[in-house]
C-alpha cells in the first residue's frame, strides 16, 4: 500500500532520531555517511519498514542503530550474501548493504565478487577508510591508497580498487563517493537503490583516528568529479575514465558505471503465508518417483 | 525355491556400467511389482570414473527390516574387462570382492566379453554362474553399447523367473523413453529378450529350469515408490513450507540440491547454489529474515564453514533447517563413504552457546515424516534444526507406501506475527518472554521495526552490553529449549522389554539393524531391548534417564569412532555405556551387533570396534 | 592506615580519556616499586570512542591472590564532563557506575573541570572525594590537553602517598619521552606535579594528612614486569620455537598479533595478517609443513571459521598451536567481554572425529609457561594444539617475576626426522606405529617424499577407503591420543584436602577466584578444596575421576551458560556435578562463589546462576 | 645441493610412473595437465623431493596422486593460501598449486584475489572445465563460456574470466594454455615456474563427461595464440589483448602478462632446526616489558 510523500517522511521523522547513543570518534566520516543514508532514504519516500539495512562488522556496522528501519546485523564479511538472499525472496523490500572496506574487501571478498556477478537489486554502500577501524587501525586490503612508496610484500600487500573489482566481475552500478560531499553520496544512494541491479558505491570515510594518510584533506586533494561528457553506460569508457584518473593520481567522483543487465529470477515475494503455501501439493512429485 | 526374499548385489566400473541405472531401474520395477526394496548400502567412488561400484539390493514381500548382512544371493557383475590394477587375472571387481560373500548355491551372473573368468572356487562352493558376452552382442548385434545393461536386466530378470511377459519393463521403458520414439523401446525390449534367451538356453543346457530364487509380482493394497532419502525429505520439506533452498554441491547433499532446483520453482520458490558454503547459508538466512521457511543442506567439510553462521541464527533468532548429510570424516575423510560423527558438532558447534534443535530420521519414511517437525520447530522456537542423516539414508533408496507422502497434509502453521498480533504493546523483537519465544514480525510489514542483530541485545535489538539484560537475553534464548522438551521432544522409541537384558541404543540410520541383531538375539535366548532415538537434542534427560537407568548394561551402537552419542548419555543420564563402533565406512551388520553384544555382555567389554583388519577389536578399559 | 594493599579502578570515557594509559603507567610502576598489580577485570566497549572504560587494578605486597570482589578503595574518573546518556546530571559513569562500590572510607578523586558533582551520598557512606579540575589546568595553564591525565596521576600518587620524590616517574617518563627532548618530560612531570599540589591543598584545608592508603616502595628480591597475558604468551610462543605466526585482527587475541609483527621478525620468524581467517590458519599450515613451528591466534568467531581447518590439521598431522582468546559469544556477542564458551567447540568442534589436545592457563604467568607445552605437544603429536585463555586473561596484566621468563630455557627439542632417521626402512608419511606418531619428513629433505592428505589415506599418504586400513589410520590418529595421556598429561592441581567438605572445579582463568573463595570459605569453616584444570583434552579421566569421585559434592565453576566442563565431567568421570555459572561477560568474583557453594551445600541448588537482574538465581533440578 | 640433470631426470624417471590408479574419465582434459606438469618439472630439472605440490579438491585435485613429489591436500578451496604459507616459510621449495575452477573460483575466490595481490612466488594451474566435476557437473563460476544466449540471473550468473580477475588484483604472470595443447601448457608452467611471482595459468582442460559446450572441439575453434607482437610485460597491453580477444570471440593462449614485481621480505627458509632455533633469547622481549 503506497503511502503519501508526507505520511512517509512523517514516519521516517517520526523514528530518525538515532535511539542509540552514536560512538563514532568525532569527526569520523561515518556521521557524513549516516547522513546521505538518511537523507536518500528520504527523498525516496521509504518508510522504516520497507527498509531492510544489513551492516557488515566494524564501526562502519554501527550505522545501522542509529537508523531507523529494519536491520540485520550477522557476521564479519557476510552482510552481502544475508542481502542477496533477503532481496531474492523479498524483491519488494529496498536493501541497503553498508559495510566497511576491510568486511568487503578482505574476509567478504567472495561475497562482493559473487554479488557482481548474480547483480541482485541491492545497494552497497561500502565505507571505505584504507584500515580496519573497529580492530584498532590493522591495514586493509585499501590500505596504501595516496602511498607511492609503499614496497609491497606477501604480508603487505598493494591495496585493491573496489571499482576495478566491481567492473571486472560484473557490477551493473558502480559510483565513488566522499564524506567531505554527503549529498553527493546522497544522491548515489539514490540512483544506487533506483538502479534495478546490484550498486556498489565506494564511498570514502575517513577514519580520523587511525588513518593518518588519507584525511579529508588528502581526499579533497585527490578527488575530482567524474567528467560531465563521460558515458557510464559503456564499459570500455568506464575503464577508460579509471585507468585515465589512475595514472593522474585522482579518483573520481561520481557514477561510474551504470548500465542494467537484463534478468531472469522471480520478482514476488516468495509464498511464506499459509494461505499462499496451502496450495502446495506433494502428490505430482510423488508420482514421478513411482 | 527361495521366493520374493533375497539380497541382489549389482557392480560394475563407475560411470561406464551404468551400475545405478540397473539397480534403480529393477528397484522400481520391483517396487511397481508390489515388493518391498532397500538399498541402502550403495557403494560409490569419489572419483568419476574407473573405480568399483556396487549397489546391494535387499528385496522382500513384507516391509523390509533390515539389509541383512553381508552374504549376497544374486551378484550381477556389470564390467566386461579386467581390473586395471590386476590384469593378469581376466575377473571383475565384483566377482573378486563379492565372490566370498554369495551364500551356498547363490548366483553369480556376468558380462564375459572381455572373456570368461575362472570361477572354480566359487561353483565349488556351490554356485551357479551365468556368463553372457552382453557387450559383445549390443556392439556387434544391436549396434548400441549402452544396450548391454538391458542384455543383463533381462538375464537377470529370467534367472528370477520375473517379468517374463516383458510387461513390468515395457511399462517402464515406454514412459522413459516413449517421446524419443518407439524404435528405441523396441531397441532396449530386444536387448532384454536376448539377455533372456541367453539364459534360457544355458538353463537349458544344464537341464535345470530354475535357479531356486523367484521373484513374484504381489497384488498390494497401495501403491509405492522407490524414493531414496534426499528424496523423501525434499519433499517433506516442500510440503511443509519450504521456499528458499540454497546449497553448496557436496555428496552426499548435492542429491537434495539437484531435487529442489528441479522442484521448487514449481511451487513459488528459488534454490541458490551457493558460490560457497557460506553464500549458501547466509542467503538462506536472509531469505529466512524476510519471512520465507529456509534450508540449507550439506554434508560434515560444508557444516564446518557454516559454523559461524550456526550462532548467527540462534542469536538472531532466525529459523533455519539445515540438513547435514553425514558422510565420513574429518576432513575430506571418506567423501562416498557412511559415518554418523558430525553428532558432536551439531549439538556443541559454534564458539558460545547457541540454542538449537537437532533431528535425526532413521529411516527412509522417516526422512520425510521428521523434515516436517524440523521446518516447524525452527518457525516456532526460531532457531537452528539441524536434520542428520547419513550416506545410506540420502542415497539409499527404498520402497515406501505412496500413503506416507499423503499422511503430510497442509504446510506448516506459521509462527510470524502480523500488524495486529503486535498492536497494543510496543513490538520488541526480542521480548522476554516466558516460553523464551519472542513474537516475530518481518521487514515489510508494518506495526514495528526489527533490528536483528548477532551482537548481544536488548528487546528491542540495540546492541547492549549490560549485565542482566544479557543474561535476561541469554536466559530468555536458552529458555527456548526448555520449552522445547517440555511441548515437542520425543521420547526415543522402544523396542522390546527394558531390563530384561541389554538395552541396544542407537540414533539415525542404524535402527534397522538394530531391530534385526534384537530378532537374533531372541532367538538365541537373549531379550534385548532397542531404545533409538530420533530427537537427539537438546538431550531429552527426562525421557531417556529412565529408560535407560535400568541396570541393565546400555549398548550404543553408533558410526563412529568414539561414541558421540554415549557421551551424550553419560553427560546427561550419568548412566555408563558400552560402545559398539564401526567407522570404516561401511554399514553395520546384524551379525556385527549379536556378535558385540555378547562381548558386552560376556567378557566385560567396554567398547566394541568393528570392520578393520580384524573384524572385532575389544576395549576392556576406556582408560589409557 | 592501609599499606600496599588496595584495589584501585580507574575510569574515563573511551579512547578519550586514556584510561588505559593511565592504568598501565600506575601498573608499571608499581611492580617497579617491587610491588605486585593484578589488572584482569578490565572493561572497554566494542566501539572505539566514547562508552565508558575502567580499568581496576589490584595492588599488594605478596604476589596475589585473588582480584578480590566488586569493592573499590580509590576510585579515579578521568572524564570531566556529562554522560550523554543523562545530561541533565553532571556526574560521570565512573562515579555513576562505580561509586556504589566504593568501600566506606574510601576515596574518591575526579576530574571536575566540567563542574562538581554531587558526591552527598557517596561522602554519606564514609567516601572522601578529591575534586580537581585536571583538564582545565592542562588546557589554560599547560596548554596540552592530554597532560591532563599526568595531573591526576600526580595527584593519586599523593593521595596514596607514594613517589614524592617522583623518581619512579621521571625514570618512566624519561624512558618513554626521553627521545623527543626534556621539555616534554618536563611538561609532565610539572602536570604530575600540579596534581600533588592540588590534593596537597585540599588535604591541607580538611587538616588530614592523609587518606588512609599508602603505597611504599619495596625491595623486591628480583625485578618484575607488568605483562599482559598476550604478550606472555607470544614470548612462550617465540622462546619455545614459534616462527610463524598468522592471525586475522579481533578482539582480544589481535594483541597476540600486533606483539608477534612488531617481535617475531627479529627472531627470523615471519608474521601474515591474513586476508581472514581462512587465510591466516591455512597460510599457518602450509608454513607447518614445511616443519616451521606455526601458530594462529584468534578468538570465537574466528575459530567458527577455521573449524574445517581443524580437521586439515588433524588429518594431514600437521602440527598448529591454536590460541583462542574467548570472549562473550555466541556469535558477534559481546566482543569486549570475558567468557569461558568455546571449550565445547574446541574439545569437539569439527566433523569427523579429529585427534587434539586442548591446554588452558589458569594466570597470566601461566600463558607463559604453558605455551611451551602446547608448542612442544604440537610438534610431538602433529596435531592441533588449543592453547584457551579468556579475554581477562588476554587483555589482563600482571605482575610476574623476570625470573619466571627465565625458567623456560632453550627451544623445544624438534619431532621431525632426518634423512637418516628413515634410510633403511621406506619412509612411510603415515606409517603405522605404537604410539599413533609417525616419523615425519619435511618437504626439501631428502629420503622420501610426503603425500600429505585430509582424505583418508594408506599409510604412503595415497587416498584410500579401504576398510582395513581406514581403520587402522583413525585407530593409529587416536592412539596418538592415549600416548599423550600416558606421557604427557598432567593431572589437574588440587588445592587443600579432598573429601572434607565440597570440591570446586575450575579451568582456566578463574583459578584465582577459586583459590580466594577456599579460603573465604574456609574461614566460615566450610573445608573446600580445589581441583583445578589446565590439561582439558583428551579428557584425563585416569587423573580426574579419583580426585573427584570422593563422594562429596562436586562443584564446577564456569563463565558459561551450561556448564561445559561440567558435561566432560558427567560424560568422562560419571560423577554428578553441581554448576556455578557466570556469563555476564563479567570476572567471577571469590564472594559469589561462596555463595554459590553454600546454596549448593546447604540448599540442594544443581546449579547456580550469577550475575543477572537477580545476583543468583538457583535451579533445583536439571530437567525442565 | 645442486644435482646433476642426469640425477634429476633418474630420479624423477624413477618416480613419475604412477603407482595410483588414474580414475579420471577417458579423454578428461586433465590427463594433458598431468603430461604437462611432468614435462615442465623435467625440464625444470626438479626433483621429487624439491616440489611441493598443492591441490586443490576435485576431478582436478587428483593429480596429486598422479605425480611424484610431495604434496599437500587440504580444504576445497584453500589451496593457495597454503600454498602462501609454505612458500613464505620455505621459499627454496617449488610450490606448484593444482586446482580446479570450481575450487579456485567459487569458494577459494578469497585466496585467488588476495594471492593476486600479495604475489607469493608460487604458480597456480587453473584446471578449468566450466563445470564442478567431481560434483557431478553442476555449473561453475566459468560456465557459460560459449553460451551467448545465456539468460543471467541471481541463480545462473554469468561467468568471470580468471585472466581479467588476476589482471585487476594485481597477479604478475598470466598465461593461458589448453588441454588440446600440452607442449604449450608445459611451456607456460616452465615460464611460470621460472617467473619470480606469482604466477597464475588459466588451462582450458575440457570435462568430456559433463561439459557439452566447452568440448576439445569448440576450444579448438576458440583458442589463438598470443600474436608474438603482444608485449606482456605491459599491463596496458595486456588489458588491450584480453578485449580485444572478447570482442572477437576468442581465447587467447599464451603469456598475456608477465612484470615482475619488485617485493621486500625474506627469502631465506625459516629457523625451524633446533640449532637454528638455540639462539633465541627472549631476554630482549621481557626487558622492554619493565
Ligand atoms: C570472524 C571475525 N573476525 C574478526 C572480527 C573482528 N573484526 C571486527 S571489525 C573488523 C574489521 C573492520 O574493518 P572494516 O570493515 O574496514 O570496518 P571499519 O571498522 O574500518 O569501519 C574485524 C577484523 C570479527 N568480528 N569476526
Ligand atoms: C567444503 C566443501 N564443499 C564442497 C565439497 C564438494 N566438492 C568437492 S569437489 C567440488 C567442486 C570441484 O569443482 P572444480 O574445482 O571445478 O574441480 P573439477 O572437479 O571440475 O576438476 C565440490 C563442490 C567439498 N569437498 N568441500
Ligand atoms: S576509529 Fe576511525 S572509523 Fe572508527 S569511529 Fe573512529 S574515526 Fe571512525
Ligand atoms: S568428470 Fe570431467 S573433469 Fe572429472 S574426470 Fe571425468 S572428464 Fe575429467
Ligand atoms: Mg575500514
Ligand atoms: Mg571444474
Amino acid at each position: 500500500m503506497p503511502e503519501t510523500a508526507q505520511t512517509t517522511r512523517a514516519i521516517w521523522d517520526q523514528n530518525a532520531a538515532p535511539r542509540h547513543r552514536i560512538q563514532w570518534c568525532p569527526g569520523c566520516g561515518d556521521y557524513a555517511v549516516l547522513n546521505a543514508v538518511k537523507a536518500a532514504v528520504t527523498s525516496l519516500e521509504l518508510t522504516p519498514s520497507e527498509l531492510l539495512l544489513v551492516a557488515g562488522i566494524g564501526c562502519s556496522g554501527q550505522i545501522r542503530n542509529y537508523l531507523n528501519g529494519n536491520s540485520f546485523y550477522g557476521t564479519h564479511g557476510g552482510a552481502l550474501a544475508y542481502a542477496l538472499g533477503a532481496k531474492m525472496a523479498n524483491p519488494e523490500l529496498t536493501v541497503l548493504v553498508m559495510a566497511g572496506d576491510g568486511d568487503t574487501l578482505a574476509i567478504g571478498i567472495e561475497n562482493f565478487v559473487h554479488a557482481c556477478r548474480r547483480d541482485p537489486d541491492i545497494t552497497l554502500v561500502l565505507m571505505n577508510n584504507g584500515v580496519y577501524g573497529l580492530t584498532k587501525g590493522q591495514d586493509s586490503p585499501s590500505a596504501g591508497l595516496g602511498q607511492p612508496d609503499w614496497k609491497p610484500s606477501e604480508e603487505h600487500p598493494p591495496f585493491i580498487d573496489p571499482v576495478e573489482v566491481a567492473l571486472t566481475c560484473g557490477a551493473t552500478f558502480i559510483g565513488q563517493g566522499f564524506s567531505g560531499d554527503p549529498k553527493h553520496a546522497a544522491q548515489l544512494i539514490v540512483e544506487g537503490v533506483r538502479h534495478r541491479g546490484f550498486a556498489v558505491i565506494n564511498d570514502f570515510s575517513p577514519c580520523v583516528t587511525y588513518n593518518k594518510v588519507n584525511t579529508y584533506d588528502w581526499f579533497r586533494a585527490h578527488v575530482e568529479p567524474v567528467p560531465a561528457s563521460h558515458d557510464p553506460s559503456s564499459k570500455a569508457a568506464a575503464w577508460e575514465l579509471v585507468r585515465d584518473f589512475r595514472d593522474r593520481g585522482k579518483l573520481p567522483t561520481g557514477i561510474v558505471y551504470r548500465a542494467a543487465r537484463e534478468k531472469g529470477g522471480a520478482a514476488k515475494r516468495l509464498p511464506m503465508w499459509p494461505d499462499e503455501l496451502a496450495r502446495a501439493d506433494v502428490d505430482p512429485l510423488v508420482k514421478r518417483l513411482r | 525355491m527361495t521366493v520374493n526374499q533375497m539380497k541382489l548385489l549389482i557392480g560394475g566400473v563407475q560411470l561406464r556400467d551404468g551400475v545405478s541405472t540397473v539397480a534403480d531401474l529393477v528397484g522400481r520395477i520391483l517396487t511397481r511389482a508390489g515388493l518391498h526394496v532397500l538399498s541402502v548400502e550403495r557403494s560409490f567412488a569419489s572419483t568419476i570414473y574407473g573405480a568399483h561400484q556396487f549397489d546391494p539390493l535387499v528385496v522382500s514381500a513384507a516391509p523390509l527390516l533390515s539389509w541383512g548382512d553381508r552374504a549376497v544371493d544374486v551378484l550381477v557383475g556389470l564390467e566386461y574387462d579386467s581390473n586395471p590394477d590386476a590384469p593378469q587375472q581376466p575377473n571383475r571387481d565384483t566377482i573378486r570382492q563379492h565372490g566370498g560373500d554369495l551364500v551356498e548355491g547363490g548366483v553369480l551372473l556376468y558380462d564375459s566379453s572381455g572373456g570368461p573368468v575362472n570361477t572354480e572356487a566359487l561353483q565349488a562352493r556351490g554356485g551357479q554362474v551365468f556368463a553372457i558376452p552382453a557387450r559383445d552382442i549390443a556392439l556387434r548385434e544391436l549396434k548400441k553399447e549402452v544396450v548391454k545393461n538391458l542384455i543383463m536386466t533381462g538375464a537377470l530378470f529370467r534367472l528370477l523367473e520375473f517379468d517374463q511377459d516383458e510387461r513390468w519393463l515395457r511399462q517402464l521403458l515406454e514412459e522413459r523413453f516413449g517421446r524419443k520414439g518407439a524404435a528405441i523401446v523396441d531397441l532396449n525390449l530386444e536387448a532384454a529378450r536376448r539377455g533372456r534367451t541367453l539364459v534360457e538356453r544355458i538353463l537349458e543346457d544344464r537341464r535345470r529350469p530354475s535357479v531356486g530364487y523367484r521373484i513374484e509380482a504381489v497384488r498390494s493394497a497401495s501403491p509405492a515408490v522407490y524414493v531414496s532419502g534426499n528424496e523423501a525429505l525434499s519433499i517433506g520439506a516442500v510440503e511443509a513450507g519450504v521456499r528458499f533452498y540454497a546449497g553448496y554441491p557436496i555428496t552426499p547433499a548435492s542429491g537434495i540440491l539437484e531435487y529442489m532446483e528441479r522442484h521448487l520453482p514449481g511451487y513459488g520458490g528459488r534454490v541458490l547454489q551457493g558460490a560457497n558454503e557460506r553464500e549458501s547459508i547466509r542467503a538462506a538466512l536472509g531469505a529466512s529474515v524476510t519471512g520465507v521457511l529456509s534450508m540449507v543442506g550439506t554434508s560434515g567439510p560444508g557444516l564446518s564453514l557454516k559454523v559461524e553462521e550456526i550462532g548467527v541464527s540462534g542469536t538472531t533468532e532466525t529459523p533455519l533447517v539445515i540438513v547435514d548429510a553425514m558422510r565420513a570424516g574429518p576432513s575430506t575423510g571418506m567423501p562416498t563413504k557412511t559415518e554418523q560423527g558430525d553428532l558432536t558438532l551439531v549439538t556443541g558447534g559454534g564458539h558460545g552457546e547457541i540454542p538449537r534443535i537437532v533431528l535425526a530420521p532413521s529411516t527412509i519414511d522417516e526422512c520425510y515424516t521428521l523434515m516436517r517437525d524440523a521446518v516447524r520447530l525452527s518457525d516456532k522456537y526460531q532457531c537452528p534444526v539441524f536434520f542428520l542423516t547419513d550416506l545410506n539414508l540420502s542415497e539409499g533408496r527404498m520402497t515406501v507406501a505412496e500413503s506416507v507422502f499423503r499422511s503430510g497434509g497442509a504446510s506448516i502453521a506459521r509462527h510470524v506475527a502480523t500488524e495486529e498480533d503486535v498492536r497494543g504493546a510496543r513490538y520488541l523483537r526480542y521480548r522476554l518472554t516466558d516460553s523464551g519465544i519472542s513474537p516475530r514480525l518481518i521487514p515489510g510489514q508494518r506495526g514495528g521495526v526489527s533490528k536483528i542483530s548477532s551482537t548481544e541485545h536488548d528487546e528491542f535489538g540495540f546492541v547492549t552490553t549490560d549485565p542482566a539484560m544479557r543474561v535476561a537475553q541469554m536466559d530468555k534464548r536458552m529458555r527456548k529449549l526448555h520449552t522445547y522438551l517440555r511441548e515437542d521432544a520425543k521420547a526415543p522409541q522402544v523396542y522390546g522389554h527394558l531390563g530384561r537384558g541389554p538395552t541396544l541404543v542407537g540414533w539415525g540410520g542404524t535402527k534397522l539393524a538394530l531391530l534385526d541383531a534384537r530378532e537374533r538375539l531372541r532367538r538365541e535366548g537373549t531379550e534385548a531391548a532397542v531404545v533409538h532415538f530420533t530427537h537427539l537434542w537438546p538431550f531429552p534427560t527426562h525421557l531417556a534417564k529412565p529408560l535407560l537407568d535400568t541396570g541393565r548394561p546400555v549398548v550404543v551402537c553408533e558410526h563412529n569412532y568414539s561414541g558421540q552419542f554415549a557421551d551424550l548419555v553419560q553427560a546427561h543420564c550419568l548412566v555408563p555405556t558400552r560402545r559398539v563402533l564401526k567407522y570404516n565406512g561401511r554399514t553395520l551388520y546384524p551379525s556385527e551387533v549379536v556378535r558385540a553384544v555378547q562381548e558386552v555382555t560376556h567378557n566385560g567389554a567396554v567398547a566394541v570396534r568393528l570392520g578393520g583388519k580384524d573384524p572385532v577389536m575389544v576395549e576392556v578399559s576406556i582408560d589409557a
